[in-house]
């Protein structure tokens, strides 16, 4: 299963990630982290395929995905 | 389809201090990918200018030239005739390319400068606090816009690379959007094209982004890449201007 | 040692050659095109390049970009284009690159015409771009010292990593006189590259950046006194004049440039007359040699500023002098000369004046 | 000795390659020299003027003020050039092309068809050597050899057919001037 | 008499749109950019035209078109973008074209950042441009001023046919004041047309010209005696600046602009401590009121210059005092304020020390 | 056929300072012709470049300004704005208007900003004697292109007119020569076309002539004239790129 | 009596339209005003704050430098501008958002839960207002009628209607300071 | 039969107009004027026909043409 880690302390909670991810499942969470924005996370991380496309829609760099199952290369080796 | 998603070693880690939802981190990212890629690193200068993205330099680990406004094609023109052998690409805004940097842009091309330039239209001027730019769109209102921009006192929008693809020193010239997955994965192709073009020597590459400024356009960050994609891509199609054979 | 005879604009480009200067960027303007059309011939072969910019403004920022390579490189032009070229000086030297700028004056201000004139004096040497920066600004008055003082130039940009301007006129840009070249072994070239250029990441080294942006303040104004602190040691060690019989002299003159070649007639003649004139020339404009100058007019009773402008670098003079000698001024504009009879007659009637008051 | 000369003219009838020509000439002969070009205001066509300075010591001011010798090949110029000479010097002019004279008593001058001997030796242009020839010799300034020589320096070498030309004039003029001392 | 609380930048707009000023070309930059915003909005509602050049040299060229019909007209800028204007204001003057030019200044050199500094100057007081020259340059020192000097510059620049300048600072351009504002029939405009400027040839009237061009060097140099002339009329005349609590001040500070503020409160301060300092504010910073400050200095024992810059003002002041007395500086730069502790605590230091030497 | 031939009246009669066999007193006279044929010489304000045509306000007596090297379309734009009700045109060469006025040049198009502009293109820098211009051919030899003008490196002839035309603002954009009375005559028709055009108030109107300049490509005039329409014609084709409904 | 305020904190938390306000209702008291706006060096978010100055003479200097009251609403501000308080002068703090306190003893500081009453009041947004209101309590250098008047003034139409609110928010922090005031 | 004039002194000697000519009639004369330049001279004036091609190609405006029996506007009249 794919493992989505998000640098919380880095989101800004611009919430892009939320409507680039095809499975819905990105949400902004609750509370606020020290820059004071709400950031984003993952509700129901079982239903992540891991396609990464949250992360390819951070600007800021905040999402990692890790153990693809698909072809080994990363969605961003192109 | 799982693929996963590593931050690009190229990337300093550095907070970016661009606004929430502000797309220029995604190109920088596209760029920094590309280059780690294509293993360029260590002869790749970047050229930054004078916008948003001012402090590029923080984010991208390589040799980086901070560039008065505008000029930063005339810069990189220099730097590509000092050294030859290096990638030189520059990151310029629509105010900096479009407005004041017309000429240099306009001559880089003509003169087929063999340097990748990447063009940011987010249809304002960004840093100064929301003006109108080059590319504003008809009818857009900007604080030099307060009633929207009319378009038969302050100007049409410019779509610059069509223009500059006209010249025949323009090797490759694409526009991108970063609105939505699917055209950040096209954006980075075009990236890696225009790279190349520059690489086998063939001539001027460019590619034009279409990015939001939410701050700017006083919305939401989702908001605002919905409003690009209705509003700026039927002013400004997406795909590929010119394209030089051989060049995967 | 063989003599060539050349103009003054292709003395500056052969000695900028000499000097390991490689790329050039120009625009066409009278009266200094000689320059730029002498580069396109001569740096091919080299192994150089020189390149027609669309503007002088496109013409500066490719020297910024040469410059920021590391590599020793000129530009040149005259009035309205170094006019316009003020913000890329600017950058230039907050951001500490090394480069000579040509500017060969003709007649102003606007079009003006092709005249050969001193008035972007204090551009040249107060700054016409804009913040705290100075350039080293030197005054040749041959075709000779525009070859020596080119090399010269670009040992001192590179010696204090800052803009250097060779501050010329028309005349000296057109007219022809024989030089002596240097032994290509006396000629010093930076060796190796520069620590600071940017290259590419070579062998994985850390990132470079050249950059005049300093957003915090209290970064600034520490950028600030680091470049005052250059300008200091520049001022202390670069200053340099030619005295020309001042030992004795009763009126001394003051000019640089052509002006002084005019002044220095003027002074063989009074001199045979066995009138007591002697002429200071500052070959520096900035740093200007204010303490020497001091020095040199201790014994005089009156200093005369011979220039082709309004008068520019009369107020320079008064402050070297700290108001305790008259200070006349004859000067001339719009491409006009200094006449070599006024001036003998000038000097005359100053001396039979004796030198009361102004 | 110290030469200042002013040879002017219209633009287009070589006064600037004229005295270019003597100041090399000069430089041969291991002189002090310099050579200042003048325009006038129209960028085609108009007049043009140039200074020569030939020294045995440094130049001081290679700025012509008051010439030694003017050497003149249209009306205008004599007008303007002519009251600079210097008391005891030595005017210059085309005769052909000039049709003024010079008031001044205490100079002297030479009134040369320069252009008409040109002409006859197949080429009005070269009226500009001619004039040399006879500056040379009425001056002592320069030696011939060190005008020809000068001249194959400088005439680009798909000009150099034009050498023998060139010398004809140049002895043209050396050989007018002797007929017209012998005269006197 | 209603007071109206605005920033420095928009009171300039609005003092320049009831002068009468219809047109502005201008390009953002900050510290200045709400000028342009203001005008934007305000200039359509009087049937004016703003018009966002492609670049400030743009700008300032559309300002030489403008000028050139007799049209009142401004445009803006802060240290990059005036540096860029500098060719086209060489231009201005040669051409005698009245129009204003404000400059909001920021810390320099280069890119800088957008802190306020008062590091332009020099450029502005001797001529950033190329030839003779001069611009009327004025320095307000509160947002009413800005206001009150707005109209004026329109005013000087009609009377003298000749570019003013507004120079400011950061904190002048951001700050907000209560303004008051004149009546409208208060202002006197320039009534009807200019008789120099093009209109098309109507009535069949000779055609006119505006132009710097003067080939014939003798017809350029007629020309810049006429503006030396000129020049000459405005030094004797429109001198401006304030002194506070001078009469018997024994340190006298110089300092304009957001500088003179902060050195008006060390005087009060001072003066609360009973310490007899005195403030001396140019109001025009060219012409420099030398004179008047010399008389006011006439006895005092020392003079601080206060800036927000390296020293730029220094040697006015010390060739207005003509090194009569000592000239102390004290300067903060990049975009950094002078400290009032700091600065009253020096004026102390410099009475306890007495004044002896520099 | 004897139709006549006067001077027109707007000429004023000053001998023209140009060398013998240049074009652009062939070109000045057309504009003279058409304002005359207008009636609108007490409404036209000229505005004049830098370049060998620097003095065109001796010869056209109308009003003019004389504008700082590649700013005349931008003294134009300040002109026509303040005065609307005036009829506005510059007189460029392909230095001023195609090097260093590129910016403003592009600007003024995409403003469609109402002025004519007559861009004169003689592939080189006349005033300063014989540069290479933006617009030089390939292989020509000028002075800073002295081994002949290689676009590789120097850059490739840029044909500005038709740039311009590709922006919204440009409502007529012609190319014409004067190397033969035929084509003066239809280059005369396009001076009217772009007046007319302006009149309408239909937006930028441009005219670019191909004009010799036999001193500086150092020919005879009549030679220059055939190395025109042998040289520049092929690189620079003739004709209407653009043109309003409505304009005769 | 000479008001100096610093007010400061992050970037979209109202410091610099609080400062404005206050400016505003000094002069609509016929008092001599000054504001003056400060940006960190990032353009977005960062730190913003601003000098208020408010005077019963003519403002010499306006910009403070030892304010006699700051009011800070993040960490960073309070360690920048507690140190800079005149000596008997007065800190304001929000300390729902501020988790430090000032060292100092020479001046009075209060700790005041103003994010948190403006929270409860419906919109922490408002926690300037609520702040400006307990300012005015304990200096009495405006009224809160001309804090209401002014906020009119300063708003723009298609806001007024949150002007109930910032009354609302005005008068929390009057009451908060009698509140804690009475306890003492 | 046309009327054609060239103001002599203001010719340039360029020759413009010798190649325009349908008739082939004009030609420089021998001598100089007094800018120096061969002025352009009509050398069989009945064989002209006053077409004024010669003086369209004019950059110097030394010639006229009169008495057209065309449609009576000039040639330069549109
Ligand atoms: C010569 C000069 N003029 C103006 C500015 C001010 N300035 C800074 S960034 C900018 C425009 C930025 O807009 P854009 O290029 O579109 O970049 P963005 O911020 O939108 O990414 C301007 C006008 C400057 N720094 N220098
Ligand atoms: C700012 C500036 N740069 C350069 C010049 C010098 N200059 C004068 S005319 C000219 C070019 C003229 O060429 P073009 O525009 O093609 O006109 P032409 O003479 O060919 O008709 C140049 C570079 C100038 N006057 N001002
Ligand atoms: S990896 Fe794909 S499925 Fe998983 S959270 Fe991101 S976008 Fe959604
Ligand atoms: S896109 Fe990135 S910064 Fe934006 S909310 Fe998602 S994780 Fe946070
Ligand atoms: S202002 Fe706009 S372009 Fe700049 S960082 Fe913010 S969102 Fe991005
Ligand atoms: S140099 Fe060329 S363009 Fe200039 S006048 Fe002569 S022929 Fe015409
Ligand atoms: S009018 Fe016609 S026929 Fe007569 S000379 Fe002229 S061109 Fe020839
Ligand atoms: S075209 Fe005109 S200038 Fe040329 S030769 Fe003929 S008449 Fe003379
Ligand atoms: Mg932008
Ligand atoms: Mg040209």
């Amino acid at each position: 299963m794919p493992r989505i880690v998000f640098d919380e302390e880095r989101c800004k909670g611009c919430g892009l990630c939320i409507d680039a991810c095809p499975q819905g499942i990105v949400v902004l969470a609750e509370h606020l982290n020290r820059q004071g924005f709400h950031p984003a996370t993952v509700k129901e991380r079982e239903r992540c395929q891991g396609c990464a496309l949250c992360a390819v829609m951070c600007p800021d760099m905040v999402i990692e995905v890790t153990k693809g199952d698909g072809d080994g290369k990363s969605i961003n080796e192109g | 389809m799982s693929k996963g998603f590593r931050r690009p070693k190229l990337y300093t880690g550095k907070p970016m201090h661009y606004c929430p939802g502000c797309t220029h981190g995604i190109i920088h990212r596209l760029i920094a990918e590309v280059i780690e890629e294509l293993g360029v690193e260590e002869k790749t200068i970047g050229v930054g200018s004078v916008g948003c993205s001012v402090f590029i330099y923080e984010y991208l680990d390589l040799d980086f030239i901070q560039a008065a406004h505008g000029r930063a094609s005339a810069v990189a023109t220099g730097v590509k005739r000092a050294r030859p052998d290096t990638l030189v690409f520059t990151y310029q805004g629509d105010g900096d390319l479009a407005a004041i940097g017309t000429a240099e842009i306009v001559h880089c091309a003509v003169r087929g400068e063999k340097i990748t330039v990447f063009f940011i239209n987010n249809a304002i001027y960004g840093m100064t606090g929301g003006q109108m730019a080059p590319t504003t769109i008809a009818g857009q209102k900007t604080t030099t816009t307060p009633f929207g921009r009319d378009v038969t006192t302050a100007g049409y929008p410019i779509r610059m690379t069509e223009m500059l693809a006209t010249q025949e020193g323009t090797a490759y010239a694409a526009r991108v959007s970063v609105h939505d997955p699917r055209h950040v994965l096209a954006a980075k192709k075009a990236v890696r094209r225009a790279f190349l073009t520059q690489q086998q020597g063939l001539g001027f590459s460019i590619v034009e982004f279409l990015s939001a400024c939410p701050t700017n356009w006083g919305m939401p960050p989702r908001d605002a890449l919905k409003w690009l994609a209705e509003n700026m891509i039927p002013t400004f199609p997406l795909g590929e201007i010119k394209k030089p054979e051989g060049v995967e | 040692m063989e003599k060539v005879l050349m103009k003054g604009n292709e003395a500056i480009g052969e000695a900028a050659v000499q000097a390991g200067c490689r790329f050039f960027f120009g625009y066409p303007i009278t009266p200094q095109t000689e320059l730029p059309e002498y580069m396109a011939r001569r740096l091919p072969e080299v192994g150089g390049c020189f390149l027609q910019a669309e503007s002088e403004i496109g013409a500066i920022n490719m020297v910024y970009g040469a410059a920021s390579c590391g590599e020793r490189v000129m530009t040149s032009s005259s009035g309205p284009g170094i006019s316009l070229k003020q913000e890329g000086i600017s950058y230039l030297a907050g951001a500490e690159l090394p480069c000579v700028i040509v500017n060969i004056m003709r007649g102003g201000p606007g079009l003006g015409n092709i005249g050969a004139a001193q008035a972007d004096y204090l551009q040249a040497v107060k700054g016409g771009g804009h913040g705290d920066y100075r350039l080293l600004v030197l005054a040749p008055a041959s075709v000779q010292e525009l070859y020596d003082l080119t090399i010269t130039a670009f040992d001192l940009a590179d010696t204090y990593r800052n803009p250097v301007m060779i501050l010329g006129d028309g005349i000296l840009g057109q007219m022809m006189e024989p030089v002596v070249f240097r032994p290509a072994a006396e000629i010093k070239k930076p060796a190796g590259e520069k620590e600071w250029a940017v290259t590419g990441r070579k062998g994985g080294r850390p990132a470079r950046l050249i950059s005049s942006l300093h957003i915090v303040p209290e970064n600034l104004e520490k950028h600030v006194n680091k470049l005052m602190e250059k300008y200091r040691r520049i001022e202390e060690k670069e200053k340099r004049w030619e005295e020309y019989h001042t030992a004795d002299a009763e009126v001394l003159l003051v000019a640089y440039g052509t002006s002084a070649r005019i002044a220095k007639g003027a002074v063989d003649r009074l001199r045979r007359e066995g009138l007591a004139v002697g002429l200071f020339r500052p070959i520096t404009l900035w740093p200007f040699p204010a303490a020497e100058l001091a020095a040199v007019a201790e014994n005089c009773r009156q200093v005369l500023v011979v220039e082709m402008s309004a008068g520019q670098m009369v107020e320079d003079v008064r402050l070297a002098l700290g108001g305790k000698l008259p200070v006349h001024f004859y000067g001339r504009t719009g491409g006009m000369l200094p006449d070599l009879n006024y001036l003998v007659q000038l000097v005359r009637e100053l001396i039979k004046g004796g030198g009361g008051g102004e | 000795m110290l030469h200042e000369i002013i040879i002017a003219g219209f633009g287009g009838q070589g006064v600037l390659s004229m005295g270019q020509l003597m100041a090399h000439a000069g430089m041969m002969e291991g002189r002090h020299v310099a050579w200042i070009p003048s325009y006038g205001p129209e960028m085609r066509g108009g007049t043009a003027n140039c200074g020569v300075t030939i020294s045995d010591s440094p130049i001081s001011c290679p700025v012509v003020t008051n010439p030694t010798c003017a050497i003149v090949l249209n009306n205008p110029s004599l007008v303007k050039f002519a009251p600079l000479v210097k008391p005891g010097g030595l005017l210059l002019v085309d005769g052909t092309l000039v049709d003024e004279k010079s008031e001044r008593t205490d100079i002297t001058a030479y009134y040369i068809p320069a252009s008409q001997i040109a002409d006859e030796l197949g080429n009005a242009r070269i009226a500009n050597i001619v004039l040399l020839g006879a500056f040379i010799t009425l001056t002592g300034a320069l030696q011939p050899e060190s005008v020809l020589a000068a001249l194959k320096k400088v005439l680009p070498e798909r000009r150099h057919h034009l050498i023998p030309l060139n010398e004809k004039a140049l002895q043209a003029g050396v050989d007018y001037i002797r007929r017209v001392v012998a005269q006197c």
